[in-house]
C-alpha cells in the first residue's frame, strides 16, 4: 500500500528534533506541522518574517497584518519573533534553519531539485525556494514518486529548470524514504506491502537498496 | 528634528515620472501603500519598473496599475495570482525579471547600505545565475548580486512620527524597511501619524534618516488573499 | 518555544576551548558581556582570538584578558585607551588586525546572513585595501571584504526571554545584534530574563534563533569611560 | 588674526542646512554642535548608534547605556532613534548622512585625507572614519593650518598613511576656507588680517586664489 500525502507528511514528521528550527514549504511540507510529536519543541518559520508560527486563526482573531508565506492568515505563539524579509533570509542563508521541508516536481541522483518552473507554462516565480534549498545541509523533499502522468519523478538528471544543484538529502514519497548519497539513490525504507522492483521500476535514476532496508512505521 | 510630512498621498507621489524605477513595499496584499497605489493610478504615470515581491492581484495591489497598463517591467519573486499580469506577460506587453526572494530581499538592503555587490547561495548552478560572475568561496559556489537603483521607494508603516521614523506590525513589514532605506526618495505611509517624541527610541524599526516624506494613509482595506480560519469546534 | 536557559556565565563559556575565535558585543564599555568576560577570566582560557570593536580599558572589559595574556590576537576598529595592550603589541606578544568600523559591522553581519563576501567603499586607497580586490561599481571603487569564522559569539542585552529573544538598550545595542548572528555557538548575558510570551513579538532586536545559550549576569558594573555632564547651571 | 578652534567651528556651522543629518568627529568638528543657527533643524549622527544626538545629560541623568562615539555620556532628544552598528554604517555608506565633519593630520592637493596612523606611534585604529569619508560627496575638514612644528598640513601629497583617497570637498583651517578642486586648493575664504602671502606660504600643496576671495565672516 503507498502512502497518502498525510501519511508521507506523518513519516517526515519523525525526522524533526527537539529544538529544531524548520522552514516548511506549501503542499504536503505544511501538513507536516499537524504530526509533531508532542514531546519535543519545534520552531516554525515562514520566511514572509515569522519565528514560531502559530495555528490559524479562530474567526474573529483573523489580522490582515498576520499572514503565511503561503498568504494564508495565521496566528503568533508565546515566543515568536516578527522580522523583515533580509533578516528572514538571512537566518535562512546563515545556516539557522536546521530542517527545510519542499515539494519538488523532480529530483536527480545527484541532488539537483526542479520545482519552480515549466517551460511554456506561466511561470510563477521561485520565491523564496532558491535561497532555501541552497542554504543548509538538511533540505528534505516531500512529493509523490510519480508525476500525473505515471512517470518517474526520481531522475538521472532533472529535465526541468533547476530551483538548486546537489542540495538534497533525502526524498519522502508515497512509496519509499530515500536518501541521495554520492553514489545515487539509496532505498532505506519502503512502503508496507510495496515491492522493491515497483520502487526501482519506478526511479530512473540509479538506485541501491539499503541492505537494512525496512518497512517505513507510521 | 525634520518635518517630513506631506498632506495626502497625491502629494506625497506628485514628482513620480514616466518611466520612473519604484519600489513598493508589501508581501503579497500584506503591507502593501495602498494609498500611494491609488494616487499613482489616478496620475496614470507610466513604463514604471516597479521593484516588489509580488504584483498584487487582478483588482487589488500592483494589479491595479498593471489594469491601467502603467507598468513597463517588474522586478518580483513571484507573480501568480493575477491574469492580467499572465495575458500581458505572454503577450510581450510587460516585462519580468524574476529573482530569488532572499537575494530581493538582500539587493534593496545592499541598496540603502552603499553595497554595490555581495555574494549569495542562492540560484547557483540555475538560469538565475547565467551571465554573472560565479565564484567560491570555503569550497561552496556563490553568485554575484547587485545591488538596485531605485528613483522611489514606497513604504506602509503601522505607525509613523513627523521625523519619519516608522514602525511596522505583524507580517506586513516584510520588505518596507530595506525597500525604506534605498530610495533617493522613499514615500511613507502610515496608519497613524504621531508628533516627534511619541515613539520609543529603541523600538524604531525604520529611522527617519531614509525617509523623505510620510503621511496619513486612510480607508485601509487590507484585502485578504486567505483567509484560514482554524476549526473552532475543536 | 525553545529553552535555552543556562545557569550562569561559568556554565555558558564552559566550552570556550584554547584557540577559539571569540566575537564580543560592545562599543567601548557600554553594552559588554561582563558576566561572561569574569568568567573567561577565571576560566583562564588561551591563544583567544577575539572580535570586538574595542580592547577595553587597562583593569575592565576585554583588558581584563589581556591582563592574563589570554589573548593572541585582536580583530577591533580601535583600541586606544589601554596601556597593557600597547605594550604587548610593541612588544610582539599580541597581533592587532585594524579594520574600519563599518566594514567589522558589516563583516560580523555577513557571517550571519550567509553572504560570504561583499564590497566596501571604506579603505579603498588605503593600507587596508592593500591584498584585497578591488573592483569598480558604477565609478566608484570598492575592496572586496570577507565573512568571519567564529567559534562563539558572547554578547549582552537588557532583557531576553529563555527562548533567547533579545532587547537592547540605548547604545547599549551596538555590535551586539549583528554579533549574536554569527557566532557558532552564541551566548547572551542579560539583565532582566523574563519567561517566553513576556516580550512583544513586534519589538524584538535579535531573534532566539541566533542565541544557543542565555543567563541572567549579576553585578554589572557598566563602568563610564567619559562621564560628561551639562552645565546645569544654564 | 587666525582664528581660534572655536572660531573655525562657528564658521563651519554655516555650511550647515535645514535638514541635514551630520557626522560630527571628535575635535573641533564637535565644537560645530554648539553653533548650529536655532533656525535650522540638523539632526547628529552618532556612529555608535544613535541619530538626534542631544546634550551631554545632567548629572542625575546619566546613563553609562547612552554614550557617542567618543565614549562621552550624552541624551537623546524627542524623535530619536537608537539602532545597531550595522545599520548605523548602512546609514553612512549608502550616503544617507548630508554631511561628515572630521579632524585630519594632512589633506592634499587632490583631496586625499590622512587623520589615523603615524608610523612609529602606537596606533589606536581608524574607527568610523575609513567608512566615513568614502562615504559621501560632503566631507569636510576642520583642523589647524600648520601642525605644531610649524609644517603645513595641506601637502601636495600625503606623508602619512591615508584614510581615504580622493573624498575631502572642503577645508577649514584657523587661517582659511579652502575648496578642492581638480586644479588643486583653491583659497575662496581667509581670516581677517591674514594674507594672502601667509596662506601661500603655509600651503604646501598647489593653490590658487578665487577672484571672489573674501574675509571669513564669523
Amino acid at each position: 500500500m503507498s502512502l497518502n500525502k498525510f501519511q508521507i507528511a506523518q513519516r517526515i514528521s519523525k525526522e524533526l528534533k527537539n529544538g529544531y528550527y524548520v522552514n516548511l514549504g506549501i503542499g504536503i511540507p505544511t501538513l507536516v506541522a499537524n504530526y509533531i510529536p508532542k514531546k519535543i519543541n519545534v520552531v516554525l518559520q515562514s520566511e514572509n518574517g515569522l519565528l514560531g508560527m502559530g495555528p490559524f486563526p479562530k474567526r474573529s482573531d483573523v489580522d490582515p497584518d498576520l499572514i503565511n508565506a503561503g498568504k494564508q492568515t495565521i496566528t503568533t505563539l508565546n515566543g515568536s519573533v516578527l522580522f523583515d524579509s533580509a533578516e528572514s533570509f538571512a537566518m535562512i542563508r546563515g545556516g539557522h534553519i536546521n530542517m527545510t521541508i519542499l515539494g519538488a516536481m523532480e529530483v536527480s541522483e545527484n541532488g539537483d531539485i526542479a520545482n519552480w518552473k515549466i517551460p511554456g507554462k506561466m511561470v510563477k516565480g521561485m520565491g523564496g525556494a532558491m535561497d532555501l534549498v541552497s542554504s543548509s545541509d538538511n533540505i528534505i523533499v516531500a512529493m509523490m514518486h510519480t508525476n500525473k502522468k505515471g512517470e518517474s519523478k526520481l531522475l538521472k538528471n532533472c529535465t526541468l529548470p533547476l530551483t538548486g544543484k546537489k542540495c538534497i538529502k533525502k526524498i519522502f514519497t508515497d512509496l519509499a524514504v530515500i536518501e541521495v548519497t554520492k553514489n545515487g539513490f539509496y532505498l532505506v525504507e519502503k512502503a508496507p506491502n510495496v515491492s522493491i522492483e515497483e520502487i526501482i521500476n519506478k526511479t530512473e535514476g540509479k538506485i541501491e537498496i539499503s541492505k537494512k532496508l525496512k518497512d517505513i512505521e507510521i | 528634528m525634520i518635518n517630513k510630512e506631506v498632506k495626502d498621498a497625491k502629494e506625497a507621489v506628485q514628482d513620480i515620472f514616466d518611466g520612473s524605477t519604484i519600489m513598493l513595499g508589501g508581501f503579497g496584499l500584506c503591507g502593501i501603500p495602498e494609498n500611494c497605489i491609488s494616487a499613482l493610478v489616478q496620475k496614470n504615470v507610466k513604463n514604471l519598473t516597479c521593484i516588489s515581491n509580488n504584483a498584487g492581484v487582478d483588482d487589488f495591489g500592483i494589479g491595479l496599475l498593471l489594469q491601467k497598463k502603467q507598468v513597463k517591467k517588474m522586478i518580483s519573486s513571484y507573480v501568480g495570482e493575477n491574469n492580467e499580469f499572465e495575458r500581458q506577460l505572454l503577450s510581450g506587453e510587460l516585462e519580468v525579471d524574476l529573482i530569488p526572494q532572499g537575494t530581493l530581499a538582500e539587493r534593496c538592503r545592499a541598496s540603502g547600505a552603499g553595497i554595490p555587490a555581495f555574494y549569495t547561495p542562492a540560484g547557483f548552478g540555475t538560469e538565475v545565475s547565467e551571465g554573472k560572475e560565479v565564484r567560491e568561496f570555503n569550497g561552496k559556489s556563490y553568485i554575484l548580486e547587485k545591488s538596485f537603483d531605485a528613483d522611489f521607494a514606497i513604504v506602509k508603516a503601522w505607525k509613523g512620527d513627523t521625523s519619519g521614523n516608522l514602525i511596522y506590525k505583524g507580517t506586513a513589514r516584510n520588505f518596507n524597511p530595506m525597500m525604506a532605506s534605498a530610495g533617493k526618495i522613499t514615500i511613507a505611509e502610515v496608519e497613524e501619524l504621531v508628533p516627534t517624541g511619541q515613539l520609543d527610541p529603541n523600538f524604531i524599526h525604520t529611522p527617519g534618516i531614509y525617509i523623505q516624506r510620510i503621511f496619513k494613509g486612510i480607508n485601509y482595506e487590507k484585502r485578504i488573499e486567505q483567509k484560514t480560519i482554524s476549526d473552532e469546534s475543536k
